[in-house]
């Protein structure tokens, strides 16, 4: 084939870095270091001995990068009379984590799965005060709650702050489930009621496979949420279950004893590998969990 | 014997009476297209029959059974939707067993009906690939081996083509007609799309507001509008309307009078009143013909050509009124032109009440 | 019509006019026990006791509005609301701004795209108290950025909002602006790739520039999406405590007490219980008229379409 | 039975000394010691208090000896120890009795206070005031008047942590240090109004707000040991803190009276005020528990414990045949005061309950950070205060 | 004088060559439709042309300016949608202000450019309605106004219709060929539906694969498709196609031969090769006429009434062949048919490439 010969402008636009572009990526540079230096501070310091840290200098580097205060967060920090660092309440995290996670997670499907394709009388309404209910400040319930334990004998249990959890995950993931519930076409919902299928064949079957992207959501939101939570854990988990941040927050908090910011620093950056871990794993899909669910009115 | 049977069905939402005091006999074997423009009702009264709605009041009886009450997939009926709504996550194998096993019927018979369907759907080589990965031809027919294996003696289909390009709908069109015509189950369609509900029905219902209008053959419905609702809303361009008054045997518009020998009056005697005369565009010709006769000349406004034939637009009395003619016709746009009528073709509807004559 | 109605008299009506599964009530059981047994009654036990004299524990020794009378007659609790005030909208606003211009910027085909976004997003997994303790250091005058930048030589710079009482509020914002807005950014960039690519292609051959057709056509397109936004803020908001106790304790002075803080303050340390929920119940009027219209409107009256 | 004990010793040497107790609990068999600590006082007291209203009580818990567990007793929820009490002849040994005082209500013995803290001192850095040739104040009016050269001089007169409970706690050593235990009683014992609003009670206010000027800008929210370090490294001349302080200068390998002095609460007759923990034991309905809480009271109060525990704390020891090892130039400042019945002052929570002593806080505190704040304002606002308090 | 020519387009995608060396000319004035099934590249020349997407390689020009590197809105170009593309929140009237507002133009030009389009498409009613609150054809128009107030010489339309339904798809047809007439500007038209792109096209370009098969006026592409593909694609029903061979004047298939007297070759002279013969469903008939030659005859399989006329269905040596009468016509299912055609209407296509003979 000849090739006719083109003068003037011709092929793709050719492409100018223009300030405007420049000025994208210095927003975006300058936005991630302000994002960045508090976790910065936070490296350093724990990397630092203490009399490092008490020359004051927050963002120089450490002279002599050590280790030692990272080994004493997670092993050797006392807390009390037992000096394990935060790992004891690893596992208890672990433990109240992952079933709170999963069962509120999976209560909150059901109910936004309930309430987009099976209305009954009054269930709008029964949503409207779940959701008020995601306002409600927690400790507002603390007492009527802690009673209710009591009485039916799960308070201080790992059954009980998994219930609690549960309960006080319940309205926003019910929200997020059931926005993205109603996005879905209703004819496939009544496709499957034509096909014979029961309420928890549709809802096991064909709406669960499909809302991967929200449950990566539903994730992120309650494991960042539980993972982090010192309170609930700390009144209703009983003695036997106290979650990690119990130990981070005996180490990092004291009114009269003497404060070891880097091992402080270290405690802190170790309690929060779990959430960034998650965070990092689902990357994208949070994204694009989150145009699923959540942005759909 | 009727396969469906609706009587005195009522559906109401919060604040809207979608369906009023409705009544229908289907029966079996037949092919009832549900016609209407948007927002009619027809999608609701699909699901009514379906089980997917609750009635506000009356009976729905299939197969001669009071199905009121019961469950969707008791009544012995299957559906297919306009957006398909396969189950995204399961291979086409799976979207069509999905039912049956559900049911827990066994194995065997789960695979001899899935095969059986795919082989009349062709779908055969597709059985392992997932909705995704399909043409909106192949998931449409796969939506129908849905209902296919379920082997009902009821199948609905909700615009089951809207989704589709317009050679690809015209292909499914005549495969859903072959269909019918081999396992002769009653079928149930709703469309808004009259091409398809004359090509397809065995009878017509066209619906407006809730009320069927015309309960009729495909042919009954274009030659025999029942009113000028059913008249205007048949036909590709629309009927052309004139509007004026019947003296005796002629219809008189303005200065013109058009004989209305050969038409014939659903009540005969004599008429004075005030009307419509509607023609379609194909009964009108721009060269006189016999039994023809002509109505005026006007200038030709569009020349629309669509290969075997062409439409021809007139502005005429302030309203378009457009004529079929062959696609060989020279026509020039700006051009004069004469029309005629073949009067024992039109259509008259009184004023009031707008029905036929 | 009479007749019709005769005629129709024969074809029964249903009597159960709603077909309800057994299982669907049954699933919903937890949500309305939730509902009702928590968010009803524990919160309708909780404000009758902000009408007793409960100390340490509730008891129900009435004394009518007494403690309501005292609390706005609490200076802390005044300011504590004003604080609130003040607070929620700027942490609102400012995020709601932040989170949208970095999603306008992440959404400018940049390179290293996910890299930016898990930077900003990171600060959410972390919790509030640590947030609060590293923001303190930072904004600490001889040891934070304020040291360090006058020490490369510009003397005059000053940043330690937390040691003064009029902008100590301003400190505690921006920690909790660095902590949420990446969450805010999340959502913003899911809102704008959900936009009809028409849309742009419409903005350019109109000739109208990028910034005008964010700002003017996008963002209004973004409705759902800032409702969304503002809904996990203001929950935010409203339960505000964890981030102050780290960063400034209430301090200096009053001047970043908070309603929850409050609250929390009463029913343990300061064993005054009916006080507390006074306040706790004070807190929960401004949710019921503020977002108990929209959660009506939003979600309680509309009918599926 | 085992024992679970919750309290907030959660920091270095506190960990140090709750084991102590720990161990010696343990090595006399049988039973074991249940470690729940807590970080911040009022987080472990509002856990106590939850996990009893949870059914759920431990064995023990940390208070301070106040009312705040006041109406534990009064719900009849404590273990009542006045029969071990009785036995061991508690209220010979303890001593001052106003550290027992809160653990008694109708004669009956409620709980044990392990340790005394002091609160008045003022520890300076002799350095400093070497250098700028003041003599170290021993009133508040002296701190007034040498305090300006200090500052001329480039140092902080007077290191402070702008902390809610420093302040109150600097506040209080101001109202002792200016005005006389009669006038301390009269307005937290006896809630007299006009006490309240008197104009010692202003002295009290303005001598307060006259230290504003003499901290630096870095003081809000500065926690207490970051103050020590301050005057530790000379930056600063002085700090107003407890006893407790003592053990950063330890740390830092500084000697008392020679790198640093310890004045006891700046005033014409020096005088302090001693707080302290108790332990409370609620009630149970399992004798086995009930005998092992008996047993730790028990061993709380004795002599050997009490010397290793608090030697371990630094802190004083609740009774008085006790050897203090560690007692340095400062501890025995302390002591001899103890041993002054005239000297020793019952601390304000021992009279007012939490609620009102956080009234106080708020007040104190606001005024502080507020110098716009009259002293007529604050003085109307705490006269308020005292007329409510019960 | 050309409008728009595009000399050598090349577009890729990372992995995907979707136009490839690409010429068009388009005349001032003309109204070119871009027809292909979908996936062809038509929207991706379309947006080439507004300046929508990078071009790989090859040149633009509007109106004689090389305008291969300006922006969309310096090519004085206006641009309609699929999905209209609406500002959502801005009223009618400030949709189609905005644009001009952002150029600076001064209030009183605007008004009146708005007025003389909203009065143009008849939407002075509706300016100050939100698009929510408007129908799909409203919104159509709407988006019409908005190139139209650019006051450009050229418009591109991106599948216009393609989201209404069939009654109004219809009536806005006529709307843009009347708009056409009176405007008389540059228009390029994208669209799959061959009703569209017969009925409004001064030119059609068919394209496939990112390449243009044949460029002609409607008639010559109905009439004298250029090769097999065009053949095919366009017609409702498509072209009914035997294979067999051309040997001398005859084509021979199996044992029957049809004589092809009348058939204008292309190429003149002796033929003797395998082709396939296509004929149009209108082109056949089932009773002899003038000049037709009897086919075969055969089974009726389906018959598909359209009011007007109707389509029978016939399968035949295992293809679906499709005959039009006219709709009076008296047919019976499962009946025999004798089948006529008229070779002068026939079409002859080398087996070999495809092309037209
Ligand atoms: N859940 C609902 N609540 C209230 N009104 C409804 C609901 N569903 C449908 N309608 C109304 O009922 C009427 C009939 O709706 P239906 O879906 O049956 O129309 P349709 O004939 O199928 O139209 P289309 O051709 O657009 O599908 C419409 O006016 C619609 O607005
Ligand atoms: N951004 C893209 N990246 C990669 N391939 C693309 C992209 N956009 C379009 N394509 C591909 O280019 C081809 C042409 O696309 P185009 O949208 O032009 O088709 P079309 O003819 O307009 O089809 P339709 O009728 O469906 O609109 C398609 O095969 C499509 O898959
Ligand atoms: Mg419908
Ligand atoms: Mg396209």
């Amino acid at each position: 084939m000849e090739q006719i010969q083109l003068t003037g402008p011709h092929g793709p636009k050719p492409k100018k870095t223009t300030v405007s572009r420049l000025g994208v990526y210095a927003f975006l540079f300058s936005a991630a270091v302000f994002f960045c230096i508090p976790l910065y501070v936070m490296l350093i310091t724990s990397l630092k001995g203490m009399s490092e840290i008490r020359l004051g200098e927050l963002f120089s580097l450490p002279g002599d990068p050590s280790f030692a205060a990272w080994v004493k967060a997670w092993g050797e920090a006392c807390s009390g009379v037992e000096c394990n660092g935060i790992q004891t309440g690893f596992w208890n995290s672990v433990k109240i984590t992952i079933p709170s996670v999963a069962i509120s997670i999976i209560l909150g499907s059901i109910n936004g799965y309930a309430l987009s394709f099976w209305r009954f009388k009054g269930s709008n309404l029964l949503f409207g005060i779940l959701l008020f209910g995601a306002f409600v400040p927690f400790q507002v319930v603390i007492f009527p709650l802690i009673i209710f334990l009591r009485e039916v004998g799960l308070y201080g249990s790992l059954t009980g702050i998994i219930l609690i959890h549960t309960i006080f995950g319940m309205p926003i993931m019910t929200l997020l489930f059931r926005n993205y519930f109603s996005s879905l076409p209703d004819e496939l919902f009544k496709a499957a009621r034509v096909d014979g299928a029961n309420f928890w064949q549709i809802f096991f079957q064909i709406m669960m496979p499909l809302s991967i992207p929200v449950t990566v959501v539903a994730v992120i939101l309650q494991t960042t949420g539980i993972w982090n939570d010192y309170l609930l854990g700390l009144i209703f988990a009983g003695r036997e279950n106290l979650p990690m941040t119990v130990q981070l927050n005996n180490i990092v908090a004291t009114t009269f004893g003497v404060r070891e910011y880097n091992v402080n620093m270290a405690a802190t950056i170790l309690t929060a590998l779990v959430p960034l871990a998650i965070y990092l794993l689902s990357g994208k899909y949070f994204v694009r969990g989150i145009a699923a669910g959540a942005v759909k009115g | 014997m009727n396969s469906i049977s609706i009587k005195e069905l009522d559906l109401k939402y919060q604040d809207a009476h979608v369906l009023k005091q409705l009544n229908l006999n289907i029966k079996k074997g037949e092919f009832l297209v549900l016609l209407g423009s948007s927002g009619c009702g027809k999608s609701t009264l699909l699901n009514c029959i379906a089980g997917l709605l609750d009635i506000s009041a009356g009976q729905i009886w299939i197969n001669d059974r009071n199905v009121t009450w019961e469950e969707p997939k008791d009544r012995g009926i299957g559906m297919v939707f306009q957006s398909y709504a396969l189950y995204p996550q399961m291979t086409v194998e799976k979207n069509l067993s999905f039912g049956l096993k559900v049911k827990g019927m066994a194995k065997g018979e789960i695979r001899e009906r899935v095969d059986r369907a795919s082989k009349i759907l062709q779908i055969e080589p597709l059985l392992h690939r997932k909705p995704s990965e399909l043409s909106g031809g192949q998931r449409q027919r796969v939506a129908i081996g849905r209902a296919l294996v379920r082997d009902v003696e009821v199948f609905l289909f909700d615009e089951p083509l809207s989704n589709l390009d317009a050679k690809l709908r015209a292909d499914l069109r005549v495969e859903i007609k072959r269909l019918h015509q081999k396992l002769k189950n009653t079928m149930v369609y709703v469309t808004h799309d009259q091409v398809e509900a004359l090509t397809l029905a065995d009878r017509i219902a066209i619906m407006k507001n809730g009320e069927i209008q015309q309960l009729s053959t495909p042919a009954d419905i274009y030659h025999k509008p029942c009113n000028l609702f059913v008249a205007q809303f048949i036909g590709s361009p629309s009927m052309n309307l004139l509007e004026g008054r019947i003296v005796g045997e002629n219809f008189v518009y303005q200065d013109y009078r058009v004989n209305l020998m050969g038409y014939e009056f659903i009540n005969q005697g004599d008429h004075d009143e005030n009307a419509f005369l509607g023609i379609r565009p194909e009964h009108l010709a721009l060269e006189p013909r016999d039994g023809y006769v002509k109505l005026i000349s006007a200038k030709i406004d569009i020349l629309e050509p669509m290969g075997d034939e062409t439409i021809v637009w007139f502005d005429f009395m302030g309203r378009k009124w457009s004529v079929k003619v062959h696609g060989d016709h020279q026509l020039k746009w700006d051009e004069d032109a004469d029309i005629y009528l073949d009067p024992k073709k039109a259509h008259l509807f009184a004023k009031q009440g707008e029905v036929r004559l | 019509m009479e007749e019709t109605m005769a005629n129709t008299a024969k074809v029964s009506t249903p009597r159960r006019t709603k077909r309800i599964q057994i299982s669907s009530l049954l699933a919903s059981a937890p949500m309305a026990i939730v509902a009702i047994g928590v968010f009803v009654v524990c919160v309708g036990y909780s404000v009758m006791l902000s009408f007793t004299k409960s100390r340490l524990f509730p008891n129900f020794n009435w004394v009518g509005l007494d403690q309501y009378e005292r609390l706005w007659g609490t200076s802390r609790w005044v300011v504590s609301v004003e604080n609130l005030f003040l607070y929620g909208i700027l942490f609102i606003a400012f995020c709601l701004v932040s989170g949208f211009f970095m999603a306008v910027f992440l959404d400018q085909k940049v390179r290293f795209e996910s890299g930016f976004r898990t930077l900003f997003l990171y600060p959410y997994a972390m919790s509030l108290v640590v947030t609060g303790l590293v923001w303190q250091w930072m904004m600490e005058p001889s040891l934070g950025v304020q040291n360090v930048i006058q020490r490369m030589g510009w003397e005059s710079f000053e940043f330690a909002p937390l040691v003064d009482p009029q902008y100590a509020l301003y400190g505690v914002l921006i920690a909790a602006v660095w902590q949420s807005s990446g969450l805010v950014m999340a959502l913003m960039l899911a809102g704008l790739r959900g936009i009809d690519g028409e849309i742009w292609k419409a903005a350019r051959v109109d000739g109208i520039p990028a910034w005008r057709t964010y700002l003017f056509i996008v963002l209004p397109m973004m409705r759902p999406v800032m409702i969304t936004s503002v809904v996990l803020l203001a929950v935010g908001v409203v339960r505000v405590y964890d981030l102050i106790v780290a960063q400034t304790g209430g301090g200096p002075g009053m001047s970043t007490e908070m309603p929850a803080k409050f609250v929390i303050d009463h029913i343990t340390a300061r064993g005054n219980v009916g006080l507390g929920m006074a306040a706790a119940t004070m807190m929960l009027l401004p949710v019921l008229l503020v977002i108990g219209p929209w959660i009506y409107r939003e979600y309680v009256r509309p009918a599926k379409h | 039975a085992n024992i679970e004990v919750i309290h907030w010793w959660t920091s270095g040497g506190e960990q140090k000394a709750v084991t102590v107790l720990a161990e010696e609990f343990n090595k006399l068999g049988n039973d074991k010691w249940m470690d729940t600590a807590v970080a911040l006082g009022e987080n472990a007291r509002a856990l106590t208090m939850q996990r009893i209203l949870g059914g759920d009580a431990p064995g023990a818990a940390q208070f301070n000896t106040s009312r705040q567990f006041e109406e534990l007793i009064e719900e009849g929820l404590l273990l009542d120890l006045t029969p071990v009490a009785e036995k061991e002849g508690w209220t010979n040994f303890i001593r001052p009795s106003s550290i027992l005082n809160p653990c008694m209500k109708d004669g009956g013995i409620y709980c044990v206070p392990v340790n005394i803290h002091s609160n008045q001192w003022l520890w300076t850095n002799k350095k400093v005031f070497a250098d700028v040739g003041v003599k170290e104040p021993h009133t508040w009016e002296e701190f007034l008047t040498v305090a300006p050269k200090i500052r001329d001089a480039g140092y902080i007169p007077l290191a402070f942590g702008g902390q809610g409970w420093q302040e109150r706690h600097v506040f209080d050593v101001v109202m002792i240090g200016v005005t006389d235990e009669k006038f301390w009683n009269s307005v937290w014992k006896d809630k007299d109004p006009k006490a309240a609003s008197s104009d010692k009670m202003r002295k009290v206010f303005e001598t307060f707000g006259a230290l504003r000027q003499f901290t630096d800008e870095g003081a809000p929210g500065r926690n207490w040991n970051d103050a020590t370090n301050m005057v530790i490294t000379g930056k600063a001349a002085a700090q107003v803190m407890g006893d407790w302080a003592r053990g950063e200068f330890a740390a830092a390998g500084k000697v008392a009276e020679v790198d640093y002095g310890c004045i006891p609460g700046p005033a014409k007759r020096p005088s302090l005020t001693l707080g302290g923990d108790a332990f409370i034991f609620p009630k149970s309905s399992n004798k086995n528990l009930e005998a092992a809480q008996l047993k730790l009271a028990s061993m709380m109060l004795n002599p050997t414990i009490q010397a290793k525990f608090n030697n371990t704390k630094g802190s004083l020891p609740v009774r008085a045949d006790v050897d203090l090892k560690v007692a340095d130039a400062c501890m025995k400042k302390g002591l001899a005061l103890l041993d002054d019945p005239k000297a020793t002052i019952t601390p304000a929570n021992n009279y007012i309950t939490e609620d009102t002593n956080g009234q106080v806080q708020d007040l104190v505190s606001t005024f502080w950070n507020e110098p716009s704040m009259s002293v007529d304002n604050a003085l109307s606002i705490f006269k308020g205060i005292i007329e409510d308090a019960e």
